[in-house]
């Protein structure tokens, strides 16, 4: 407990995480539960960029005050992983709306109970 | 023996399996010309007797020809192998495919049935199944033909296509499949328990597993061997299975599908646990018990039942519990009588279906109580039909007797004394159920059957044969086919440590 | 030969772009390279599978770099086994697809394609990848296409896609999540470092989370009840081709990155003893094989009784996983291959039939015995093989998962293998009866209904086939592949 | 979003900074080996150039300068230079995207793998940029 309040950007990072999943489960709007997986997904993101961080480090690129002494860089793993996660969370987003546009056009609703009755009334 | 012999020997078992699933084959392809796909079924029936019937020689001089295919599971070889047991077996059913399959033509051209071709290539996959349930040589390879002559036989069963044939296929389905899952249970339980599958005369578990594992074991066994060999109370699929044509039900329902059943048992106790284990643990007592429960209920049904089809299916029930009894005696008369009356059971009953098919194509009728005076219609058939209930009713001459007196005998032997007072009026019930249609044949008048009119030649042959065949069974017991030699063999090898 | 680890996926990412720009040129030239790609693929696999037998693992650092700095891409026993399996099913389906995707969906031929290989490229990447964060991407480049393709089919397919996507990515994020616990503590992402680090740190709290966070994420992508709420209406609504390819094979490499979490990365000491997870997973899997059975059985429509026949199937492997001893997982391998055979042959029937009579109703098959003797046959055989008859290969699974059960000492499971193979009887033969001893009435069955082309009956009968082969030769699979697979369980 | 908005200002503004913008995506792509920035990156800005003219210009004149289809080629041409910078090790011996068996001569291997970089990561630029551009026309298309 007490690591996470002194690391109060990891209870920030937590309450993202639990906001994006309410988004994704609670929200009745499809496009609602889209914007809830991307306050989700940012939350990892910002949690391994969190994980990267070392105090009085600079960012990893070659410096010659800092020459080859690792300690004084960032880790950058993190931060490529994420730049991966990104791209992928980028593709998921535009997968979704595309099919939200589908959805959109073929029901003229994005709300989930509206939606459910005119699935049932065309089959 | 010559090199080119032994390879004979070790691919015959395989061959008589093969022969009848190559067949399936041929009759599916040939659907468009019946006569070319009869040909297929009556060149398999012969081939496969033949195969089978070349092995007796070598049998009979204790060899135990067979063949290890390859491992189907760790440890578990595809394995078929013809002991004296599976022998006398997988011959009384191939023999009695040939006569089936001549009668099959018969009954289904005269009744001009529809999906002939799925009839007989069922028909042949099932003997296939059959001749792989007798010639396994472990469990294993046994379940596996168990559960194909399972499915095969469905086809069969509801080959009318009606409502009622479909719920009987269902009942039959539901019966047999739980069946096949108590066996695969008893079967992997087996595999934990002795890390082996594969049979041994005088079986292979060791009373050391314990008692009440052992027992939980049988009881498996028993309701998976149990469900196709009919036991009450898992009995009630085969009355309803009898809404399949009647070569079906004579064939299937009398020698293949049933006996394989009660084969099954007899392999379980003789092969798995050895007579003496079973006596010890007190399985054999539990059989016995609930062999002699089914002998009488089963007879008391059969009285009550007016379709003639029907009776002759209890009957079948009450009959076959009788083989189940003898071999779950510790006394080598009573495996002797049991395993006797797989053949001589499977020649008298497949007479007694072969007339009920006869007489149903020839007049349309089907209950006891409309076959007033028939005799003089179908002589030849009806006195098939006399010959075959003179057996069952275990009157001597005819097959039956011969098993019933060892039976008794064995009875005497193990101390089973009470086991008599089922035996004894089993065999009355028998009489009672059967003679009054003899009786009715031939000492009622009736206006309906005037003049001489007997089924057509290709079904009263195979049926004289049959009955042909019981009353050789019942006169000289080891003639031709050497049936009394073979069970004598296969019980000399199961009770071997036992003083005949 | 040391590239095949690359090879394999690399092949079909790369024929999924040339799909793209081959497409332009002429429509047909997508599916020659899909096909070429598929079977390029299964060729680098099935030689892998033998290098591998013949000489052990081949493990391929990318761009040379080394692990843990390098990605590294490794093929083992059951990799290099899951990866044939994948691709030998991909790339049949693939065969099949061309006509059914032309009847149903002709106006998406080229992008239908391109991501079929995306798929099929990002299913085999998380085979042979060593490499934590790379699996990650790979299990959303396989997601997205999944998708994607899902979304073509009727009416109802996009909403139900939708759905997928929302769970999917939600597991997608629940696993990064745990791979960063993983990272952070252990400070690697390679599969065998990290497993290597692990054994220190079993008392932390974020290897729990990490363990927890991977297993529900994994077992949402599996499908295993009670994750399974996104499968039924994407099996149902996606076009007949496309179930065909996703349903045999994606689950179970969802089902092989359990089994590799649990071997490879977790050891298996850890999620029995110290975090029983495989406990967790065996019981949930016990319930999936009664829900998916039962829910089966009251299905009117065939595709949607497949589907949850799927969740059941699925269980079963998830059940072996939880039996988590030798027996039971050579189980759950065995019924990873025979499902994706039996399955992917019973999605290309349910296409054959849509493809004849353009519907799905239990109740109107009737009389398509006779009519498609071909597709019917092969049903039959593979739905006895479901039902676990003898010497079909559903049968050898059942049985190892038998043995597995008993020797686990689990009365249960061993209850549970036995009656759902009952209940699975059920609702097949129901199917069976209509196909084969019902007369078709008039209207509910074209009359011209007749088996499919040869380049769809080729693929389904094949798979009807193998269902047997499968079946006989499980020993040889068994004993070659499988066994050096649950070694370290010994 | 369908057209133009026929906002002169709007229009003028794009125009005359969508090279500005371009030339910085070319600028983050080139340099994305040994600083900030990659093909990742600068493929974004490529595409979002794209989307702003398409945005203001409108469509349907859009579509004749940079059509969907070409957008697809220029992502399969873009996974092509990765594949073959990927593969072309392969042959000389090296691993998979391992630069340092490129066959050009006359480099050494650090130089070889410090190119074989911008090669690839030129591609990926290409494929994120077509990519997105796809993404983007799809969801602004009004059928399918």
């Amino acid at each position: 407990m007490d690591s996470l309040i002194v690391d109060y950007n990891y209870l920030m990072t937590a309450s993202l995480l639990v906001i994006g999943l309410y988004g994704m489960v609670g929200k009745r709007n499809l496009l609602k539960k889209v914007i809830g997986l991307n306050i989700f997904q940012t939350a990892i993101f910002l949690f391994f960029i969190q994980g990267a961080t070392k105090p009085g480090a600079t960012v990893p690129v070659w410096d010659v005050r800092i020459s080859g002494e690792a300690a004084g860089y960032i880790n950058p793993l993190p931060h490529v992983l994420i730049l991966t996660a990104i791209v992928v969370s980028v593709a998921t987003t535009g997968v979704a709306l595309a099919l939200l546009m589908t959805i959109y056009r073929r029901y003229r609703t994005l709300e989930e109970g509206t939606l459910l009755e005119r699935m049932k009334q065309s089959p | 023996m010559s090199r080119v012999l032994e390879s004979y020997f070790a691919m015959a078992p395989l061959g008589a399996v093969l022969v009848s699933l190559v067949a399936a084959i041929l009759i599916m392809l040939s659907s468009r010309s019946p006569n070319l796909r009869e040909t297929w079924t009556i060149l398999a029936a012969l081939c496969k007797f033949a195969v089978v019937i070349s092995m007796l020689p070598a049998v009979l001089s204790g060899l135990h020809p067979g063949i290890t295919l390859f491992d189907i599971a760790p440890g578990v070889a595809l394995a078929l192998k013809a002991d004296p047991l599976g022998l006398s077996f997988a011959l009384s059913a191939s023999l009695l495919w040939i006569f089936t399959s001549l009668y099959s033509i018969g009954y289904m051209r005269a009744l001009k049935e529809h999906n002939q071709t799925r009839y007989f290539a069922s028909f042949a996959v099932c003997l296939s199944a059959t001749m792989g349930i007798a010639f396994a040589a472990n469990l294993l390879t046994f379940l596996i033909f168990y559960e194909m002559l399972t499915i095969a036989t469905y086809p069969l069963v509801i080959h009318a296509e009606s409502a009622p044939a479909v719920s009987a296929g269902r009942k039959y389905l539901a019966f047999l499949l739980s069946g096949g899952v108590a066996l695969l249970l008893a079967i992997g339980l087996t595999q934990m328990m002795a890390g082996t599958l594969n049979f041994a005369a005088g079986g292979f578990l060791s009373g050391t597993i314990g008692q009440a594992p052992l027992l939980t074991l049988f009881v498996l066994f028993l309701v998976g061997v149990g469900t196709k060999a009919a036991l009450i109370p898992l009995h009630s699929w085969l009355p309803a299975a009898m809404i399949a044509p009647t070569p079906v039900s004579a064939l299937l329902h009398a020698v293949a599908v049933v006996k394989a059943g009660v084969f099954g048992f007899a392999r379980v106790t003789g092969f798995v646990f050895g007579p003496a284990l079973a006596a010890d643990i007190g399985a054999t007592t539990l059989t016995a018990v609930a062999a002699s429960a089914t002998i009488l209920i089963a007879s008391l049904l059969a009285m009550a039942q007016d379709n003639l089809k029907h009776r002759l299916a209890y009957s079948t029930v009450a009959h076959l519990s009788y083989i189940i009894l003898g071999t779950a005696l510790l006394a080598p008369a009573a495996w002797l009588g049991g395993l006797f009356y797989i053949a001589a059971h499977a020649a008298m009953k497949i007479t007694l279906f072969f007339c009920a098919g006869a007489i149903y194509v020839k007049t349309g009728r089907e209950n006891v109580s409309e076959l007033d005076g028939i005799g003089k219609q179908m002589p030849l058939t009806m006195a098939a039909f006399a010959i075959g209930a003179l057996g069952l009713a275990g009157l001597p001459l005819v097959g039956g007797f011969i098993s019933k007196w060892f039976l008794f005998q064995g009875a005497v032997e193990s101390g089973q004394l009470m086991l008599l007072a089922a035996l004894l009026p089993s065999g009355l019930l028998s009489a009672a159920y059967l003679f009054p249609i003899v009786t009715r044949a031939f000492f009622k008048s009736s206006n309906d059957f005037n003049k001489f009119d007997d089924a057509p030649p290709l079904m009263v042959i195979p049926l004289l044969s049959t009955a042909a065949l019981a009353l050789l069974l019942g006169i000289y017991p080891d003639g031709i086919f050497h049936f009394y030699s073979l069970c004598f063999a296969a019980v000399m090898s199961v009770l071997k440590g036992v003083v005949f | 030969m040391s590239h095949l680890p690359v090879l394999i996926p690399v092949t079909l990412l790369f024929s999924a772009f040339i799909i793209l720009l081959g497409g332009f040129l002429k429509r047909d030239l997508a599916f020659m390279i899909a096909l070429i790609g598929g079977s390029l693929s299964f060729v680098f696999s099935a030689l892998g599978l033998w290098a591998v037998i013949s000489g052990g693992g081949l493990r391929y650092h990318l761009g040379g770099w080394v692990p843990p700095v390098g990605i590294e891409y490794a093929l083992d026993a059951l990799s290099a086994f899951m990866s044939t399996v994948v691709t030998l099913v991909g790339t049949l389906v693939l065969l099949y697809s061309r006509r059914s995707i032309l009847q149903e969906v002709p106006e998406r031929f080229v992008p239908m394609y391109a991501l079929a290989m995306l798929l099929l490229a990002g299913l085999t990447g998380i085979i042979v990848t060593a490499d934590l964060f790379n699996l990650f991407v790979f299990l959303e480049i396989a997601s997205l296409s999944a998708y994607a393709l899902m979304a073509v089919g009727d009416e109802r397919a996009p909403v139900a896609s939708f759905r997928y996507l929302i769970l999917g990515s939600i597991a997608g994020s629940f696993y990064v999540l745990g791979v960063g616990f993983l990272y952070f503590s252990t400070g690697s992402l390679n599969m065998a470092d990290v497993a290597q680090r692990l054994p220190n740190l079993y008392g932390s709290r974020a290897i729990v989370a990490a363990a927890t966070l991977i297993f529900i994420a994994l077992g949402l992508k599996m499908a295993l009840f009670p994750l399974h709420l996104w499968l039924p209406d994407a099996y149902s609504y996606a076009p007949s081709a496309v179930t065909g390819l996703i349903a045999p094979i994606m689950t179970k490499v969802a089902a092989y990155a359990v089994i590799r979490m649990f071997l490879t990365v977790f050891q298996p000491h850890y999620l029995l003893d110290v975090l029983p997870l495989m406990p967790v997973i065996g019981w949930f899997a016990a319930a999936g094989i009664f829900y998916g059975s039962i829910m089966a059985i009251a299905q009117t429509d065939f595709r949607r009784m497949l589907a949850y026949s799927s969740i059941s199937q699925i269980a079963y492997i998830g059940l072996g996983i939880g039996l988590a001893n030798p027996m039971g997982l050579i189980g759950a391998l065995l019924h990873i291959l025979n499902h994706a055979f039996m399955k992917a042959c019973l999605f290309l029937v349910a296409g054959n039939i849509r493809f004849r009579t353009g519907q799905w109703e239990v109740s109107r098959l009737a009389g398509l015995g006779r009519k498609m003797p071909w597709t019917m046959a092969a049903f039959t055989v593979s739905a006895l093989s479901m039902i676990g008859i003898p010497p079909a290969a559903g049968f050898f699974s059942k049985w190892y998962l038998l043995l597995g059960s008993v020797d686990a000492g689990n009365w249960i499971f061993v209850a549970t293998i036995l009656l759902s193979s009952l209940l699975t009887a059920v609702y097949f033969f129901r199917v069976l009866e209509q196909v084969y001893m019902r007369h078709s009435q008039e209207e509910t069955v074209p009359v011209n209904a007749a088996d499919p082309p040869a380049s769809m009956l080729f693929p389904t009968v094949l798979l009807g086939a193998g269902v047997l082969v499968l079946g006989l030769s499980n020993n040889l699979i068994v004993s070659s592949i499988l066994d050096v697979v649950v070694m370290s369980l010994k | 979003m369908r057209g133009s908005l026929e906002n002169v200002v709007v229009e003028g503004v794009s125009r005359f900074l969508v090279p500005f913008i371009q030339i910085f995506a070319l600028y983050v792509i080139t340099h994305g080996h040994y600083g900030p920035g990659g093909g990742f990156q600068g493929g974004v800005i490529l595409a979002a150039s794209i989307m702003l003219l398409r945005l203001s210009l409108g469509e349907e004149y859009e579509h004749r300068r940079f059509s969907p289809t070409l957008a697809t080629v220029v992502a399969a041409v873009g996974i092509l230079i990765y594949a073959v910078a990927g593969l072309l090790p392969l042959a000389w011996g090296g691993n998979f995207l391992d630069y340092a068996y490129l066959p050009i001569p006359g480099l050494s291997a650090a130089e070889l793998r410090y190119h074989g970089i911008l090669i690839v990561e030129t591609g990926v630029g290409l494929v994120v940029w077509g990519t997105l551009v796809i993404l983007f026309d799809h969801l602004m298309g009004s059928e399918p």
